[in-house]
């Protein structure tokens, strides 16, 4: 297992390798955004991608011989703060979410606006398109 | 002598039927309605010819004068205005609407007055106008279904002689340049012009075939009114052709034989309709029709003899004159019936008083009706017309004999209607105003013979002359064979307004095609109902659609596509 | 530049008030009504001050610069003048009879509102010295007309605002297009009598042909020209007075001033003639009298006769502008005066009908002019006046155009005026026949007493006055049309003025 | 020489992110007296803008020039973050101004509960306190930080009602946003990558259309592209800005989104310049058209009154892109499109304040029940109304001034001979007409009859301000020269 990882990190120039890794978790994060039903995965995917984005940027300052671009950590550390604050944010929101409505996933989007917002199990085979719904009740809180 | 007195004339009984209308019922006011024709009878007689005046802020600038001829018209108009005025005054004393009989009066009076002073074609425009419709008033006030009828055959051939007018006018103005009747005459109108302004004006003047209205009409109105109709108001068409046609002195043959053509006709048609006619009016007015038409004759003849043309169109006035007159005094005749008195000098003088108009338009010696064809037929003993035309003195003399036999036929049917009134008093307003219009048949030949107006040259042999007796004669024979061979009936043979009854049903056969056509009344109409369902449908879709748009995973693949499609468009050089 | 605060302050001499009439508590009658007549008779005066300048021949304009290149400018001529006195004295008469009209009704602060709002619209178009300023304030006309429309509320009522919406900002779209089309082709121009696309002509015929064409689209639907004229009719559910403006001081005639802007300041009746561009528009114009006059004989509503009325009278604006003659303008422009005292005469009186006996059809006008004759004597006049009798302003107008016709060598147009004039008596006679001479058997029943109470007058003299005023100068404007300050004297002015061009003589 | 007060500029601009960032935190450390600090804070800080734009109208000579630059902390580019202020940020940050004063305003009267008040101050005031920076800062990485405080604080005032339509959507708001800033993030990263610098100007100078640029640029714009729901990534705003609070939705759809469209722009008109293909132009053009209709007959389908307003802005930033095409043609139009920008956000702010008073009197916004309030407040509809207009640009509004400029636009590519450029002319006409239809449902139902109903009492400021700000929206067509003079003052820019 090891092994073959390093072995394709060897056949991989390094200038590559971060790149191509990051733009995989970047898709990946994309996919299970929106896959993925239950908004905490979601918001796990969104973390994905971040971090393939931090990886390209760490690419990027490796690039080249000598030490690496301190401008460019600076902007990672900062990014990944930022990161970090806004999926506590967000968690904090599912929770608050998941207190009013019993679980954790999104009301239906807009045309709901003219039935009234409590009652959502009318709108909830609707909710995020309708039989991947029966996908999300497994990773409902129970 | 002041100008303005002429814009007086026409004024009068405007501000008079102003305050009639605005004060309905006031005694006073109303006893005042004949008098105001009065002014017109005095500056027909008092002023000096050539009195002209020009108001450049009235309309588009408007000319008023008083010529020869305009001082003949405004005489008989005024007068017989005056004397039916007077009429009516006791006709109307109980109809509780006679104030507005009168109010329409006055109206037509003032119109009627005015067109003659006019010389301008915006005035005459506006006073013909007034004239015409106010008329509709008169025709329509018994308010008896006859008379709806008849105002509404009255009003539409009205309106339409206005425009026919109107789009008359205009061409000749525009070919003339300015709007003076006499310049657009010297313009010699010709083309559409011409035809127009012949119809516009024929239909007033009861030409054939534009006539029909006249036996609606006359017997709809209340006397009086029928009187001035066919005494004065059917003359303005005359004056007009007298205005307006090109009789110059290069004259027009085409118009000339075609106006004797229609003029004849309307004589002798008249009078072929007329006899068969059972009540008095209707029969008056088909006489009317028939002496229009020697009158229309009388232009046409101008026409053709351009060197005749000024003792001519001075016949035909003298003619339009005497006719007026004596219509008048007969049509006042047919509303005299219930007034025979009990009197034996009484009964004499009513005798007299009938017969004289009667004789006149017979055209016996001695009456104005003598003087009045005698000077109609001056110029054609010297002229040769060419064609059937050269027959014309003969024709004219049938057409005397006609009438003869037409008045006959109206004094029989007349009779009969004849009673006493109930109080046995003699009505003196009455009596007043149709005798001294009775007697204008016998004083007017006086007066003309004695005082002879310029151009009109008149020899005490006009008076008389054996060439006159043999139509009357004639006449009485004709008269004894219809008396034999028609045997009496309510219903007239041919049809009150011959040709209205066609034109009626024609109009009606259209009306009853056009509600066939069940053309949708132009209303505001709903939605249909199909796309209001349509509608909601698709309120329906896009609402779904949303839906599918916020699904993530639509929401993911479009935002792939837009980095995609970015992608590409941006390798498109 | 002086001048042109007069301009400002005629534009809001009704505009003050106006915004200030939106925000008064609806109790507050007697201030509203002195708002309202103030505001009116500021404006008639300041009107009156242009018009003595004017003839005097001072200059007034007003700029104001709103984007690169393009200027809001208000400029007074003796064309902007006839429109604005015309539309200042009308309002000041309207504004009266809306008072009286809507005594005890709901909402008046509102409605007097956007009416001050719709006239300084109307005298902004007329005093507009551009096609741009032209065209916001004929969009703000639209807007501000709308609510007076559906003021009533009921479902029709807005129904018919939707209507009136979707063509009036349709067409104002199209107008948009086009003008801001022309203006990138020959810059933003002023008006220039005479036109100022001649150096245009030969290079670009085509297109000038294509933006006329949309140009009278524009206000084709204002001018309520054969087929964009199925709004005017349906809009007859606002009140009396709104149809009055609609009819006779705003909307319509807004539309007209349109085309006669058009045609002779922007691309002049030389250069019209030659493209071909009057032709059709004499065409579409003659076509609309006629039908509308025939849709007019087939409705027994009286106001919705008045409607196709308006439709086919103010076609004979069009119909002088588009025979490009001298006398021929003149008949178009005097008409633009005429039909409007002449048409708000009628529905003064139709308004009177309604309110003061609840008589809407011309059925039940039988014997009227016993119980109203003064109304019914106004009615009269402005009905023989529209079917073009002497000595009233109708008959002045048909006389010109008559003439003008003939002298641009169109005699067929003459045909035209006659048949209409023969539709115009044929719709316009049975009402006034059968309000004096017809009989009413039952009583009339009155909703005015019901609310208002017994009136010394026929009817409520704020709802007679206006009714008598305007018909009486109806009359006057005929009958003394031979004087220089008459309508016709004051067009005759103008054409002189602006239109005497090469191969035009007067 | 640079003219009077130019040397005052630097501090002023650093002074402006210092003084709103110092109201927020100040608001944030004592909530009790949130709303005092924050009023004041408002004032100072329209205030200071104010004074900040006259001085750099009167400095700025000619628009070479024109731009100041300061650098935080004496670091200057490419280590340091750069200030960069030039006429586009300028007339920005004055939108925002007034915007955020008449939020402030009527937010005194909107939020009165106390414990609403703590938590909605603070936030509101770091949101204005990012979109200050975002239109000051000239580097990309700072400019991602900026929108991240942006859609953060937005986020939170989203979900600050607290009811579970609001936190849902202000959850799938927040996702969305994220996912936009973390693409926007990976070409910031590639353009770093490529060129080593961060700065826009810099960038600016060493850009060419290379595939990394073409890559970043790709990711960039799909990333605010998301932010600014533009069709067909709209489908976030209508929940959001439904479900938030009146003076909440107003800064969304005025300002936030707004912001993110600047970026683009911004970018656009510099970093990636040398990149854009007719192509582009065209494609991004359908998606405007395509968003003009689709929101306009959402809009018409709406119930609730607030996402008829929502749908109004995706339809209204359709004319934004239609105008990308036309800016290929004759790149003079970007300013038009600023103004555009500008008009729309202070009528739809109005709009949205209105229709939070009426939301408030009525106790729900369903249009359909709305009748009876709105008869009884014609001062509501009419600031519904006079925004309205300005959103048809029917004169006499910005809205009429910005939709004169960009048909002129338009016609002129046509002229010019693009046969595609007819679609663009239609699109830019034919979305008045659908404006007005969606308008004239909010407006109508006051003019139907039947009974008035005033509702709750609302305090003077919900009453008034949205009407001032709606006045403000339709006078906005006399600034319109000014605008353009100031846009005109960009640097790089044409």
């Amino acid at each position: 297992m090891n092994g073959l990882l390093e072995t394709v990190a060897h056949t991989l120039a390094p200038g590559l390798l971060y790149p191509t890794g990051g733009a995989i978790l970047f898709a990946l994060g994309l996919y299970g955004l929106i896959r993925r039903h239950h908004l905490v995965l979601r918001i796990l995917a969104l973390n994905i991608m971040g971090s393939g984005v931090f990886m390209v940027l760490l690419g990027v300052a490796a690039r080249g011989e000598g030490p690496p671009d301190p401008v460019a950590q600076a902007l990672t550390l900062t990014g990944i703060v930022v990161a970090v604050s806004a999926t506590a944010f967000a968690l904090a929101l599912v929770v608050h979410l998941t207190r009013l409505t019993g679980h954790a996933v999104m009301l239906p989007g807009p045309p709901d606006d003219d039935a009234p917002v409590e009652d959502i199990s009318r709108e909830e085979h609707h909710a995020d398109g309708g039989p991947a719904d029966r996908a999300s009740s497994e990773d409902r809180p129970a | 002598m002041n100008g303005a007195l002429l814009l007086a004339v026409p004024l009068l009984p405007l501000v008079l039927a102003v305050f009639v209308g605005l004060r309905p019922g006031r005694a006073r006011l109303n006893r005042m309605v004949p008098w105001t024709a009065l002014p017109g009878l005095l500056l027909a007689a008092l002023a000096p010819t050539g009195l002209e005046a020009t108001f450049d802020s009235l309309l588009m600038g408007t000319h008023l004068a008083l010529d020869p001829t305009g001082r003949a018209f405004l005489a008989l108009t005024a007068g017989l205005w005056l004397a039916a005025g007077l009429f009516a005054l006791s006709e109307r004393r109980d109809d509780p609407r006679r104030h507005r009989f009168y109010v329409f009066w006055l109206l037509a009076l003032a119109g009627n007055l005015g067109l003659i002073l006019a010389q301008d074609a915006l005035a005459f425009y506006l006073f013909f106008a007034l004239m015409s419709l106010s008329a509709y008033g008169l025709v329509v006030h018994s308010g008896k279904p006859e008379a709806w009828r008849a105002g509404r055959v009255y009003l539409i051939l009205a309106v339409l002689g206005e425009v026919l007018l109107f789009a008359g006018l205009v061409l000749a103005v525009h070919s003339a340049g300015q709007s003076g009747l006499a310049a657009v005459a010297a313009a010699r109108p010709d083309g559409w012009a011409l035809v127009l302004l012949v119809l516009g004006l024929g239909i007033k003047a009861g030409m054939l075939p534009l006539h029909f209205w006249l036996p609606l009409a006359h017997p709809a109105a209340p006397v009086p009114a029928s009187a001035v109709l066919s005494g004065a108001m059917i003359k303005a068409g005359l004056l007009g052709w007298m205005r307006l046609l090109p009789i110059d002195a290069a004259g027009h043959a085409v118009l000339g034989e075609m106006l004797m053509l229609l003029g004849l006709a309307a004589a002798f048609l008249g009078v072929l309709i007329g006899v068969v006619q059972v009540r008095p009016k209707t029969i008056l007015a088909y006489s009317s029709i028939s002496q229009m038409g020697l009158m229309t004759a009388g232009i046409g003849l101008a026409l053709l003899l351009p060197e005749a043309r000024g003792g001519l169109l001075a016949a035909v006035t003298l003619y339009a004159v005497h006719h007026g007159l004596a219509k008048g005094a007969l049509f006042l005749t047919a509303g005299m019936a219930g007034q025979w008195p009990a009197s034996i000098p009484g009964r004499a003088l009513f005798g007299l008083f009938t017969l004289l108009p009667a004789l006149a338009l017979a055209g016996l010696p001695f009456t104005s009706g003598a003087l009045a064809k005698n000077v109609l037929k001056g110029p054609l003993a010297a002229e040769a017309l060419p064609g059937w035309l050269s027959h014309t003195e003969l024709l004219l003399s049938l057409a005397a004999a006609g009438t003869t036999a037409l008045l006959l036929r109206f004094l029989w049917r007349w009779r009969t209607g004849l009673s006493t009134p109930a109080d046995g008093a003699p009505d003196r307003r009455r009596w007043w105003a149709w005798g001294s219009l009775a007697a204008m048949a016998v004083l007017l030949p006086l007066g003309v013979w004695l005082a002879g107006p310029d151009g009109l040259p008149v020899t005490a042999g006009d008076l008389y002359g054996l060439a006159l007796l043999w139509p009357v004669l004639l006449g009485l024979v004709l008269a004894g064979i219809t008396w034999r061979w028609i045997h009496d009936r309510e219903t007239p043979r041919v049809p009150e307004g011959d040709l209205a009854v066609l034109a009626e049903a024609a109009w009606r056969r259209a009306c009853r095609a056009e509600r066939r056509l069940r053309l949708p009344p132009p209303q505001p109409r709903r939605m249909p109902a199909r796309l209001r369902v349509l509608r909601l449908q698709l309120r329906q879709r896009l609402e779904d659609a949303e839906r599918v748009l916020t699904r993530w995973e639509t929401i993911g693949l479009l935002f792939s596509a837009a980095m995609l499609g970015l992608y590409l468009t941006l390798l498109a050089r | 530049m002086d001048g042109g605060w007069l301009l400002l302050a005629i534009l809001f001499s009704s505009l003050g008030p106006g915004i200030a009439i939106f925000f008064l508590p609806e109790h507050r009658q007697g201030l509203r009504t002195a708002l309202n007549l103030g505001g009116a008779g500021t404006k008639l005066a300041l009107v009156g001050v242009l018009l003595a300048g004017v003839l005097r021949g001072d200059e007034y304009r007003f700029s104001l610069p709103l984007m690169p290149g393009i200027e809001l400018v208000l400029a007074a001529d003796a064309l902007s003048l006839l429109f604005a006195s015309l539309s200042a004295v009308l309002w000041f008469v309207t504004t009266v009879y809306a008072i009286g009209y809507l005594e005890g009704s709901p909402r008046r602060s509102r409605f007097f509102g956007f009416f001050s709002l719709c006239v300084s619209a109307t005298v902004g178009i007329a005093l507009s010295g551009n096609l741009i300023t032209f065209l916001i304030f004929y969009e703000i006309l639209t807007l501000a007309t709308w609510p007076l429309v559906v003021h009533r509320g009921t479902p029709a009522a807005l129904r018919a605002g939707r209507l009136y919406l979707a063509y009036t900002l349709t067409s104002g779209l199209v107008l948009f297009t086009a003008i801001v089309w022309l203006t990138l082709l020959a810059g933003a121009e002023g008006f220039t009598p005479g036109g100022y696309l001649d150096g245009l002509a030969e290079t670009h015929a085509t297109t000038l042909q294509v933006l006329f064409v949309l140009l009278m689209i524009g206000f084709g639907v204002k001018a309520a020209l054969v087929p964009l004229h199925s709004w005017l009719p349906i809009a007859m559910v606002a009140p009396a007075p709104v149809s009055a403006l609609l009819h006779a001081v705003a909307v319509v005639k807004a539309g007209a001033f349109g085309i006669i802007r058009v045609v002779n300041d922007v691309y002049g009746a030389e250069l019209a003639i030659e493209l071909g561009l009057t032709a059709g528009l004499l065409v579409v114009a003659a076509v609309t009298i006629l039908y509308s006059s025939i849709q007019a004989l087939r409705t027994d509503d009286l106001k919705q006769r008045l409607a196709f009325s308006t439709v086919s009278q103010v076609s004979y604006i069009i119909l002088g502008v588009a025979l490009a003659g001298p006398l021929g303008i003149i008949g178009g422009l005097v008409h633009l005066v005429h039909q409007g005292i002449t048409k708000i005469t009628l529905f003064f009186c139709a308004g009177n009908f309604a309110e003061t006996l609840g008589i809407h059809r011309i059925s039940e006008l039988n014997g009227i002019g016993r119980r109203m004759p003064l109304t019914m004597l106004a009615f009269t006049l402005g009905a023989l006046g529209m079917i073009g009798l002497p000595p009233l302003a109708g008959f002045v107008t048909k006389w010109h155009l008559g003439l003008g016709a003939l002298e641009s060598g169109m005699p067929w147009v003459l045909g035209v005026l006659v048949l209409s004039s023969l539709l115009n008596a044929a719709y316009f006679l049975p009402p006034v026949i059968r309000g004096w001479l017809g009989e009413r058997r039952e009583p009339w029943h009155e909703p005015l007493q019901a609310h208002a109470g017994p009136t010394r007058f026929e009817t409520h003299w704020m709802l007679l006055f206006p009714v008598v005023f305007t018909a009486a100068l109806g009359l006057l404007v005929g009958l003394f049309a031979g004087l220089g300050l008459s309508p016709l004297g004051w067009v005759s002015l103008i054409v002189q003025r602006d239109y005497s061009l090469p191969g035009f003589g007067l | 020489m640079s003219p009077p007060g130019a040397e005052w500029l630097p501090a002023g601009i650093a002074g402006l992110v210092g003084l709103s960032l110092a109201v927020a935190v100040l608001a944030t450390a004592w909530p009790r007296q949130a709303h005092r600090i924050g009023l004041l804070g408002a004032l100072a800080v329209t205030a200071w803008v104010l004074v900040l734009s006259a001085v750099f109208l009167n400095a700025g000579p000619d628009p070479e020039t024109a731009a100041t630059r300061v650098a935080l902390g004496g670091w200057e580019a490419p280590l340091g973050l750069m200030l960069h202020l030039d006429g586009l940020s300028v007339t920005l940050l004055v939108l925002t101004a007034v915007v955020g004063l008449a939020t402030s305003l009527y937010s005194l009267g909107y939020v009165h509960d106390r414990i609403e008040r703590r938590q909605f101050w603070p936030l509101w005031l770091w949101l204005w306190a990012g979109l200050n920076m975002l239109f000051l800062s000239g580097d990309a990485f700072n400019l991602y930080i900026t929108l991240e405080v942006v859609s953060l604080s937005a986020v939170a005032l989203v979900a600050f009602t607290g009811t579970a339509a609001a936190v849902s959507g202000a959850v799938r708001y927040l996702l969305v946003n994220i996912l936009g800033s973390l693409s926007f993030l990976m070409g910031v990263v590639l353009l770093f990558g490529e060129h080593g610098v961060l700065d826009l100007v810099l960038l600016e100078a060493r850009t060419e259309a290379g595939p990394t640029e073409r890559m970043a640029a790709v990711l960039m714009t799909a990333g605010l592209m998301l932010k600014a729901a533009l069709f067909p990534l709209h489908v976030w705003l209508a929940p959001a800005h439904g479900s938030a609070p009146a003076p909440v939705s107003a800064v969304l759809s005025g300002l936030v989104v707004t912001g993110s469209f600047y970026l683009i722009l911004r970018l656009w008109l510099g970093v990636f310049a040398p990149l854009a293909t007719p192509a582009f132009g065209i494609l991004v053009g359908l998606l405007g058209v395509g968003a003009l209709v689709w929101g306009s007959l959402q809009a018409l389908r709406a119930g609730r009154l607030k996402s008829i307003v929502a749908y109004s802005t995706v339809a209204q930033f359709g004319y934004l892109l239609v105008a990308f095409p036309l800016m290929l043609v004759d790149p003079g139009t970007w300013r038009v499109v600023v103004f555009f920008t500008v008009v729309h956000a202070l009528a739809k702010a109005s709009v949205f304040l209105a229709a939070g008073t009426l939301q408030h009197a009525a106790g729900h916004d369903r249009l359909a029940d709305l009748g009876d309030v709105l008869r009884a407040r014609p001062r509501m509809v009419f600031a519904l109304g006079l925004a309205g207009v300005s959103l048809m640009g029917l004169p006499f509004t910005g809205g009429f001034i910005a939709k004169y400029l960009l048909l002129e636009a338009g016609l002129g590519t046509v002229l010019a001979g693009s046969v595609i450029g007819v679609l663009w002319v239609l699109a830019i006409a034919g979305g008045g007409l659908l404006a007005a239809a969606y308008v004239l449902r909010m407006v109508a139902p006051s003019f139907q009859r039947g009974r008035a109903d005033a509702g709750e009492t609302v305090s003077l400021w919900m009453d008034w301000v949205p009407l001032g700000l709606a006045t403000v929206a339709a006078l906005a067509g006399l600034a319109g020269t000014l605008t353009l003079n100031t846009l005109a003052l960009t640097p790089g820019a044409p």
